[in-house]
């Protein structure tokens, strides 16, 4: 008990949002930022390997397809990670491998996203017509195979330019799937936005006079990002994973190494003990996973303001 | 409510429509020519020729009266598809598929959705502690673990070396015995993704003022959670069940190959691999079909797990 | 409801898995391997080859003795058998399958020649009997497949009497039997059962053969019995050296068929077929390339794991060639014999078996397969599969200077995109890169791959071939300027030379000097490098020790009737397999 | 109502009826309705206030939503401004809600649980008045400060207050645009009367300052007396009675308006016994009783009564006073 | 600051409160919403709680029951006895059964504290069926009594309803249906009747006096509504700013208040019939939990304690300045004694 009896008057403190305190709060949590950090460390990987492309700079994951042994050497001290059919280093590809299906699956979630959660969000919150517009637009697209709808897209956009960029197929693929795949999260905030929309906070904002944007934006979306957070993070798992079908059908990144072109070649390899190919692209899905997953959880329970401890 | 439900079916109308039109477009858009596969090697392109004709291939896509497009319109209206390349009645081939990915995919369904929401309350319930960490490993470690490692472990391990299931389809097996592992394996891979996600879902409503009350009451935990949560948690299970269910009848691609489970999911695979395009039509305007159902069904859900939720 | 049980102890079931889906059993449309291997259980051909000898010898099956040629090679009259009946089927008035006459024979080639059958086998009557493409002409302006005439006179086929077939060829047609009259296409299935079942033909054949349809669950299994009414037929008598001591003749004159029912699983994945094999519940396997490790040594000889299980190991040479085929009309390749040949010697055969076939393939000097008749033994020596990377490169700086410039980026097709084609795509393209030429490889799936094939816009593409019959004409076909792609032609090779010859030997019948000009075509077409030969498959196959008379065959139709299976051994394998583990 | 004087009305109700479907059956037909709001209407001129008292669940929750359209009315005119409400389009709603703010009955529902206090209060003026900065946390502070909060609550959020607290955030949260017309739905129920006292004199201080016309819904009648010009008191969807405060505290008509201000506690531990409280069962709202709906329970009863229910008549002897009464 | 607890646990005692401090720890800063807080209930007694808004009343009550919000919320220190056990130093099944049975709830917030998502009559019936042997049917039976008892009209159809469909004040008797549904023998009534016309409330007090006769039923009252205290409470004590200024029986201190926050709010009492323009309110502003005033928490307020040097630095514990009457301030001995002489 402070012993002067002034009460003390620090300066007025400053207005908060949501979003800051949430931040502030994660940043305080050594775990999640470690988790962070591995995120950072794959997509600054990614975007390495694509420097080094640009500027030719030979160094280890770029020279992933020089022959350093045999074909399936067994992981030793001289290369770590073994050795795939061709002698080629498991290691380096594994590194490598980061850049295609970071891309693809940090690409594709973010299409998604962009598209899903605000079309999910217009037709729960008006309803009506632009509801039925919205849900026949998904009706009509998940009906239709994910595979069909993903080789359609990227053939029309393969060999395209857009905005002078030109569209090879790996980049058709991120945006098929993208453009495919935001049902799922369309859906899901649709359902969450018409249950929110009639509580009474929502009411309150209307009853002065919030316009339908801000209401949706500012008082719908901080109470429905949890399940935007969660998506996210499982849905750029099964975009890893989907580059494994991609590449099954042709429309992957086929010539380099991506981890999904691993897990597919490992499966053949897999009976004759050839585990270590397996091995490394699984763990270098589960270290990104586990990350992204923890660094999730820590930034959704920072967004909850009943979890505001220290 | 009755006039809703009309209306809504009604609506079904333009969606067969759309995905008609979608499935058509798409399949132009990637083409693949029958004709040249069913001319034969040493064909000429007369050959070809006639062999397109034949098929009605040469006949103009759309704004036509007799168009490839109002053709396809018509069979499917009629639930004609015709018969698949292989000469099989679409119908038929549905049929005979169905039964066996309903058998595979819907005990697996059903096991992961009742499973993942249960641990998913559990571990709600317990954030923060160390049951809670390890779920998210196991969880993480289930979602990141390729589905087909799963399988061939599942199948070389639990089945050739401990012979606790059969290895492979075999006629003189139920169809319980030989469904078993695939579904075991399937519950086991699709709990991960699951139970996060639900876990997230009851989180949001553990911590809401009814919970409290109804601690008030005295009421035990488990019944806390799977009643007052649960049921509050709803739509987005809700959300993610429901319009999941149309997809079981398309069964699961990977798990059929490994078990020689004659089911759907290979053969739309197999369809769209060799561009059968009756079949592609057939299945697509079938789930779309019972997608429409079911997402009535959904929206009929909502409002009636949470009675705040008005449908009109 | 009659599920086939493991009665293994009084009924003599073949097992054995299938690694695709069947398409349909009806004899008269069909290409695929798999659907031919069951088909041909169910009907029978005019002739066959002979299961033993070797080479591939033809003989009669329904045909009563080799067909009588006219002198001007075009009028050909075949004996049929007296006494073979059709199965028993429900098709026919009473249910009883009536006696197999001349009028199916012709009834079957009509079929194919009907343009709303939509056959796949059309193309190998196009223009080669008297009066079938006139018969095509009428089907075409037939409103509704009901509606064909099959009854309408063709001149070229005719009946003499119920046992007599005579056939009127356009032109000489050495292959005749071989290429049609031993082809599953030409099997005669029941009149009653093509009208009574219409499209479903494809799953109720009705034919003579010594085994029947039970049940063809799709995409599942096929199981056929053994056909109480078959005439039956002895096993042979003579066979090749060494057959009688690998007991190949133990079954010398016995009454074929041995099975009772025959059981194909459709088994897509290797790793089941494989455990499924190890577990004795089927009993032959390919060596999967990933267990090749597990089931065969250094010394390519069986490891003692399966030595102890009692396992048998067959190899033998299979007529087929794969490439890396060049589109002759692409201005860059085709105009560029030094680029084709450079990337020809660029690529290490031996490595490439090596790596995807743990060593066991033959390398591909030329494009004959070895075991065909006209197959060079000394073309070794000519060197065409050399790898030789230091000529490579200097083949490659000739080419630059024919193409005035710096090469450009060449593209690879590869026919799928599974790991396979993707490793492979993978090997080729180090191997040419390594020489200092650009690719990139494209990875299609099969019908895409097929339309830009058969469109001629490739580049360099991934292909191969297996013989059909026993004679090279097939594989000189694809060079043939006149069957360019679509047709079989797909490098879109054209050398006048060839052609003068190809035309010249495809109304020649077999004779040394054929096999002279045989030899001669293969190296014109090699000179001119339409293609980087690769290998030619040798096949490794294991089968358990109950399984008998299991001799491998290039053109294995109609086989199950030779299989015996061991009974006692087979019990005895339970056993076994208690005791290993 | 007196017509002359129409113009001179900030709000006009006229005959506002809101009726909510029961819904029964898997099917969920509507069998029959709510009448929670069953044809009100009144006028409240500038910087007046009428207090609406009333059962509970008689309907006056319905009433303030259904005015500002949060609840769909069934039927009515609702002027505001010289200006339709029910009847008003988007852009025009939005506007007109601008001029008028609704403080909750339910404080805790009716705040973001996501949203922190100081952005809750200050986003009325960021929509209405485009403060923003520093300026905004400034009028925050102020406004928080005087509903008796501390400036250092500004980065809280609404679980972590008490009832009382959540209360006056939205009272805060209604005063910040500065509206012409504030509806308060028992604004300090949970508030301790110190603060309850504070927070009423901070009232009457706006209504002065800036001519704040207020309608003013609570159940402690003391506060009614004290805070409203007119009161209504509402029964089972109606308004039964309405009159200057004064007239009706000290002539009070209706018999159930007798009743209710017979029901005041006293507030004194000596006064202690059993209060004479209205008997007889509360009629249900959805299937009323024919006639005068406070008829069953009535002292007075005449058989007359169960047959119609009487209109809302002015008294002869005071302009101001209407009751709805068979008697008078 | 140690207070010992007042009137030591006896017979006639069914809750003791002692001691008990309860923390939010939220963000950066820790909320003491309860320090020291101590009383008793006796039997059959109605016990009131009041004070300002904001001073811990709610929090304490929750803190019995054990339902502080985690993790935000602990209880850091103290012992609350309930029938000679240490509901504190229960395990979570045992509380379980104390919860509902033994110690009911009507939660200040009817609107939330209801689950949406069940009809109301499903959720008294869980209440019911939970506690007391019954067929679904009578539990029913009970529930749509119970409604009428607490003056909810056209109870059988009612019961059938959402929480959403009812007014304020429907919802607020609900939890008070639910809370008395398994006759405890402690109800805890936070602002029970907040939401309640005086008709209706009166209603509701006499239910509550009828139970209380019934099955000596004690209650914990917590409100605003100084009049219904003095109506119906035995004894009342006092919160300020977390901690409990005074006690008394309810007779004396409306009497004769003696701290000077409990005499400003019976002064600040709105009364009918009052002409003033402005009503009387406590001067001086509301403490802020976080930064509580030094000393007497009230000084600033107090008009003694604004200039004594004493009340600014010490903070007075609670005492007995009379039997069964316990003031924490310095001056209530001479306020007592000047009163007296008067
Ligand atoms: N979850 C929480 N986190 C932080 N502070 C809290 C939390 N819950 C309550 N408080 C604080 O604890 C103090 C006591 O709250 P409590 O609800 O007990 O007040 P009360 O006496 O019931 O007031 P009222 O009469 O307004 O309901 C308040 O200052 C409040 O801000
Ligand atoms: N959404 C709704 N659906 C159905 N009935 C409703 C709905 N909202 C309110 N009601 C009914 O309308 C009537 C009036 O409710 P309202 O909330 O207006 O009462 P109130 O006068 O505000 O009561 P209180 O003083 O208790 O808050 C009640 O009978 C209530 O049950
Ligand atoms: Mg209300
Ligand atoms: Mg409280």
């Amino acid at each position: 008990m402070s012993d002067s009896h002034n009460i003390i008057r620090t300066p007025l403190p400053r207005g908060r949002s949501l979003w800051s305190d949430g931040l502030r709060r994660l940043c305080r949590r050594k775990f999640a930022m470690v988790c962070f950090a591995v995120v950072l460390i794959y997509f600054s990987l990614a975007g390495f390997i694509y420097l080094a492309e640009l500027f030719d700079w030979q160094v280890g994951p770029t020279l992933w397809n020089e022959e350093v042994g045999a074909s399936y050497e067994t992981p030793s001290s001289e290369n770590l990670l073994g050795t795939d059919i061709f002698g080629q280093s498991v290691l380096r590809k594994t590194l490598y491998g980061a850049k295609v299906s970071i891309t693809v699956a940090l690409c594709a979630s973010f299409i998604s996203i962009a598209i899903g959660v605000p079309l999910g969000a217009i037709a729960g919150y008006f309803r009506g017509f632009i509801d039925e517009i919205i849900v026949w637009i998904y009706s009509t697209l998940s009906s239709v195979p994910y595979i069909l709808l993903i080789m359609a897209f990227a053939v029309v956009l393969r060999d395209k330019t857009i905005f002078g960029y030109k569209l090879t197929g790996i980049t058709a693929v991120y945006l098929a799937i993208g453009l495919t795949s935001w049902v799922g999260i369309c859906r899901l905030i649709r359902g969450e936005v018409i249950k929110h929309k009639g509580r009474d906070y929502v009411l309150a904002a209307m009853s002065y006079g919030c316009s339908e944007r801000r209401i949706i934006f500012k008082h719908l979306m901080p109470n429905v990002f949890h399940i935007i957070i969660i998506d996210f993070s499982l849905r750029f798992v099964a975009f890893i994973h989907a580059e494994v079908i991609l590449s099954f059908l042709g429309l992957g990144e086929v010539d380099r190494p991506s981890w999904g072109a691993m897990i597919n070649d490992a499966r053949i390899e897999l009976s004759r003990g050839v585990w270590w190919q397996m091995a490394a692209a699984t763990v270098a899905i589960f270290l990104i996973s586990l990350a992204l997953n923890i660094f999730g959880d820590a930034l959704r329970d920072s967004l909850d303001p009943k979890l505001r401890i220290q | 409510m009755t006039a809703y439900i009309i209306r809504r079916l009604l609506y079904t109308i333009p969606i067969v429509f759309g995905v008609l039109l979608l499935t058509f477009v798409l399949f132009t858009l990637i083409g693949g020519d029958i004709s040249l596969e069913i001319a034969g090697k040493g064909a000429t392109q007369e050959t070809i020729d006639d062999i397109r004709r034949e098929y009605g291939l040469n006949k103009p896509l759309f704004l036509a009266w007799d168009s490839q497009f109002i053709n396809h319109f018509k069979s499917a209206l009629t639930f004609d598809f015709g018969r698949s390349r292989d000469r099989e009645l679409i119908i038929d081939k549905i049929k005979r598929g169905v039964g066996p990915s309903l058998a595979l995919t819907v005990p697996m369904f059903f096991c992961v959705v009742i499973i993942s929401v249960s641990l998913a309350l559990v571990v709600a319930f317990v954030r923060g502690s160390v049951w809670d960490t390890l779920a998210v490993f196991i969880c993480v470690a289930g979602m990141s673990i390729p589905y087909l490692s799963f399988i061939l472990f599942g199948q070389y391990f639990l089945a050739y070396k401990w012979g606790i299931f059969p290895v492979f389809f075999s006629p003189d097996l139920t169809m319980a015995q030989y469904v078993a592992l695939p579904v075991l394996i399937g519950i086991v891979a699709g709990l991960g993704g699951n139970l996060r996600f639900y876990r997230t879902v009851m989180l949001d409503e553990m911590r809401s003022d009814y919970v409290r009350t109804a601690f008030a009451k005295g009421l035990n935990t488990r019944r806390v959670l799977f009643k007052h949560v649960l049921k509050n948690a709803m739509i987005p299970i809700i959300t993610r069940v429901v319009l999941a269910i149309p997809f079981l009848f398309l069964g699961s691609l990977l798990l059929e190959r490994f078990f020689g489970i004659p089911g759907l999911g290979h053969m739309m695979i197999e369809a769209i691999g060799s561009r059968d395009y009756f079949v592609i039509n057939a299945m697509t305007y079938i789930s779309a079909i019972l997608f429409v159902l079911f997402n009535l069904i959904t929206d009929i859900c909502y409002s009636l797990v949470d009675p705040r939720i008005s449908l009109e | 409801d009659s599920s086939p049980s493991d009665k293994d102890a009084d009924e003599m079931v073949l097992r054995h898995a299938l690694f695709t889906k069947l398409k349909g059993l009806d004899p008269g449309n069909m290409r695929d391997f798999y659907s031919v291997t069951v088909a041909s259980q169910i009907c029978e051909t005019l002739y066959q080859y002979h299961f033993l000898k070797r080479p591939y010898e033809i003989i009669p099956l329904l045909a009563k003795e080799m067909p009588e040629i006219s002198d001007d090679f075009l009028t050909y009259t075949i004996k049929i058998k007296k006494g073979v009946y059709f199965q028993d089927d429900k098709c026919f008035p009473g249910g009883r399958g009536r006696e197999l006459k001349a009028e199916d024979f012709i009834f079957a080639i009509k079929r194919i020649a009907d343009i709303k059958y939509l056959s796949q086998n059309w193309s190998m009557f196009d223009g080669k009997i008297v009066g079938l493409d006139e018969f095509r002409e009428y089907t075409k302006s037939c409103e509704k497949p009901e509606d064909v005439d099959y009854s309408r006179k063709v001149e070229g086929l005719t009946a003499g009497d119920d046992y007599t077939l005579v056939i009127k060829l356009k032109k000489p047609w050495p292959q005749l039997v071989s290429t049609a009259l031993a082809d599953i296409a030409t099997a005669p299935i029941a009149k009653e059962a093509v009208y009574s079942y219409g499209k479903d033909i494809v799953s109720h054949p009705v034919g003579t053969g010594p085994f029947m349809l039970k049940e063809w669950r799709r995409g599942s299994y096929v199981e056929l019995v053994r056909n109480p009414k078959f005439r039956g037929e002895p096993y042979p008598s003579q066979g090749g050296p060494g057959d009688a001591e690998a007991g190949y003749l133990d079954d010398a004159g016995k009454i074929m068929p041995f099975a009772d029912r025959v059981i194909w699983t459709i088994i897509e994945e290797y790793q089941p077929a494989w455990l499924l094999f190890l577990q004795g519940k089927i009993d032959n396997s390919p060596i999967p390339k990933d267990n090749y490790n597990e089931a065969i040594t250094e010394t390519r000889d069986l490891t003692p794991a399966m030595k102890q299980r009692n396992i048998r190991l067959k190899k033998f040479t299979d007529p087929s060639t794969f490439w890396l085929g060049f589109n002759m009309l692409d201005p860059v390749l085709g105009e560029n014999k030094p680029l084709r040949r450079a990337i020809s010697y660029a690529i290490d055969r031996e490595k490439f078996i090596e790596i995807f076939f743990n060593g066991r393939h033959l390398v591909a000097h030329g494009f004959v397969a070895p075991l065909m008749d006209s197959y060079n033994p000394n073309i070794k020596e000519k060197g065409y599969a050399r790898y030789d990377p230091v000529k490579a490169r200097e083949l490659l700086k000739e080419a630059e200077q024919i193409h005035g410039g710096k090469l450009p980026e060449l593209k690879m097709a590869m026919p799928g995109t599974n790991s396979f084609n993707r490793q492979l795509g993978q090997f080729l393209k180090r191997y040419i890169t390594a020489i200092g030429l650009d690719v990139e490889v494209e990875y299609m799936d099969w019908p895409t791959y097929m339309e830009k094939v058969n469109s001629r816009s490739v580049q360099m593409f991934s292909s191969g071939a297996r013989a059909s019959i026993p004679d090279a004409e097939d594989f000189m076909g694809m060079f043939y300027s006149k069957y360019w792609a679509p047709g079989s032609n797909r490098f879109n090779y054209r050398n006048p030379e060839f052609d003068k010859l190809y035309e010249k030997i495809e109304v020649m019948f077999d004779s040394p000097r054929r096999k002279e000009l045989y030899r001669k075509m293969e190296l014109i077409a090699l000179e001119d490098c339409p293609a980087a030969f690769l290998n030619h498959r040798v096949v490794f196959a294991l089968h358990h020790d109950w399984y008998k008379n299991y001799k491998p065959h290039a053109f294995a139709y109609g086989m199950s009737k030779y299989r015996r299976i061991d009974m006692k051994k087979r019990a005895e394998y339970k056993e076994l397999l208690k005791k290993i583990k | 109502m007196d017509m002359a004087n129409i113009n001179n009305y900030l709000l006009e109700v006229d005959d506002l009826k809101t009726y909510f479907p029961i819904k029964k059956g898997l099917l969920r037909r509507t069998t029959g309705y709510v009448k929670a709001v069953d044809g009100i209407s009144f006028g409240i001129k500038k910087e007046q206030t009428l207090g609406l008292v009333g059962e509970s669940g008689c309907g006056k929750t319905t009433a303030a939503r259904s005015i500002v359209r949060l609840v769909p009315a069934t039927k009515g005119r609702v002027i505001f401004d010289q200006e339709d409400i029910l009847t008003a389009d988007k852009v025009k709603l939005r506007r007109l809600r601008r001029q008028i703010s609704l403080i909750f009955q339910d404080p805790f529902g009716s705040l973001n649980p996501r949203m922190t206090v100081g952005n809750t209060i200050g986003e009325p003026l960021q929509v209405q008045r485009r403060v923003s900065g520093s300026e905004l946390t400034d009028r925050v502070t102020v406004l928080l400060s005087k509903v008796g909060l501390s400036p250092d609550h500004i980065n809280r959020y609404p679980h972590e207050f008490s009832g009382g607290q959540r209360q006056r955030i939205g009272v805060a949260r209604a005063l910040a645009s500065g509206p012409k017309l504030v509806i308060c739905d028992e604004p300090v129920s949970a508030l301790d009367v110190s603060i309850q006292s504070q927070i009423l004199n901070l009232l009457k201080d706006l209504q002065e300052e800036f001519g704040l016309t207020f309608l003013f819904i609570a159940h402690d009648l003391a506060v009614v007396e004290f805070f409203c010009d007119i009161v209504a008191v509402m029964y089972m969807g109606r308004i039964v009675e309405r009159a200057a405060s004064q007239d009706l505290y000290q002539n009070p008509l209706h018999p159930y308006t007798r009743a209710l201000i017979s029901a005041i506690p006293r507030g004194e531990p000596s006064l202690r016994g059993p209060k004479t409280t209205v008997s007889g069962e509360v009629p249900s709202a959805s299937n009323p009783p024919a006639g005068c709906a406070f008829g069953p329970r009535c002292p007075w009863r005449r058989d007359d009564c169960l047959k119609q229910a009487p209109a809302l008549k002015q008294r002869s002897d005071n302009k101001g006073h209407f009751v709805a009464c068979w008697k008078y | 600051m140690n207070v010992r607890s007042i009137p030591k646990q006896n017979n006639g005692t069914l809750l003791s409160v002692e001691n008990v401090s309860t923390y939010f720890f939220t963000g950066e800063d820790v909320v003491k919403a309860v320090q020291d807080v101590g009383f008793s209930i006796k039997k059959g007694k109605t016990f009131a709680l009041v004070g300002e808004s904001g001073c811990g009343k709610s929090v304490t009550a929750l803190s019995i029951m054990r339902l502080v919000p985690a993790p935000q919320g602990k209880i850091v220190g103290g012992e609350i006895i309930f029938n000679r056990q240490n509901l504190l130093a229960l395990r979570e099944k045992d509380m379980r059964h104390v919860r509902g049975n033994e110690i009911s709830m009507i939660f200040q917030e009817p609107m939330t504290s209801l689950n949406p998502v069940f009809t109301v009559g499903n959720q008294i019936v869980e209440a019911i069926k939970l506690h007391q042997k019954k067929t679904k049917s009578q539990a029913w039976a009970d529930a749509v009594e119970l409604l009428g008892k607490v003056g909810i009209s056209d109870p059988a159809q009612r019961v059938r309803q959402y929480p959403h469909q009812m007014s304020g004040g429907m919802r607020q008797r609900i939890m008070i249906a639910m809370a008395v549904s398994c006759e405890p023998s402690l109800l805890i009534a936070d602002e029970p009747t907040t939401a309640l016309d005086v008709t209706i409330q009166a209603q509701i007090l006499d239910l509550l006096d009828n139970l209380q006769e019934q099955n000596r039923m004690s209650i914990l009252l917590i409100t605003h509504d100084l009049s219904v205290v003095a109506e119906r409470a035995d004894d009342v004590a006092v919160m300020y700013a977390s901690r409990i200024v005074e006690v008394a029986d309810s007779q004396s201190l409306f009497a004769e208040p003696l701290h000077p926050y409990t005499q400003g709010l019976l002064k600040s009492l709105p009364r009918l019939g009052f002409s003033g323009k402005r009503l009387p309110t406590i001067s001086g502003a509301v403490p802020d939990p976080l930064r509580f005033p030094s000393g007497c928490k009230f000084h600033p307020r107090c008009p003694i304690g604004c200039s004594d040097r004493r009340c600014q630095t010490v903070e007075p514990i609670l005492r007995e300045v009379e039997a069964g009457r316990y003031v924490a301030c310095w001056y209530a001995e001479d306020r007592k004694q000047s009163s007296e002489r008067e």
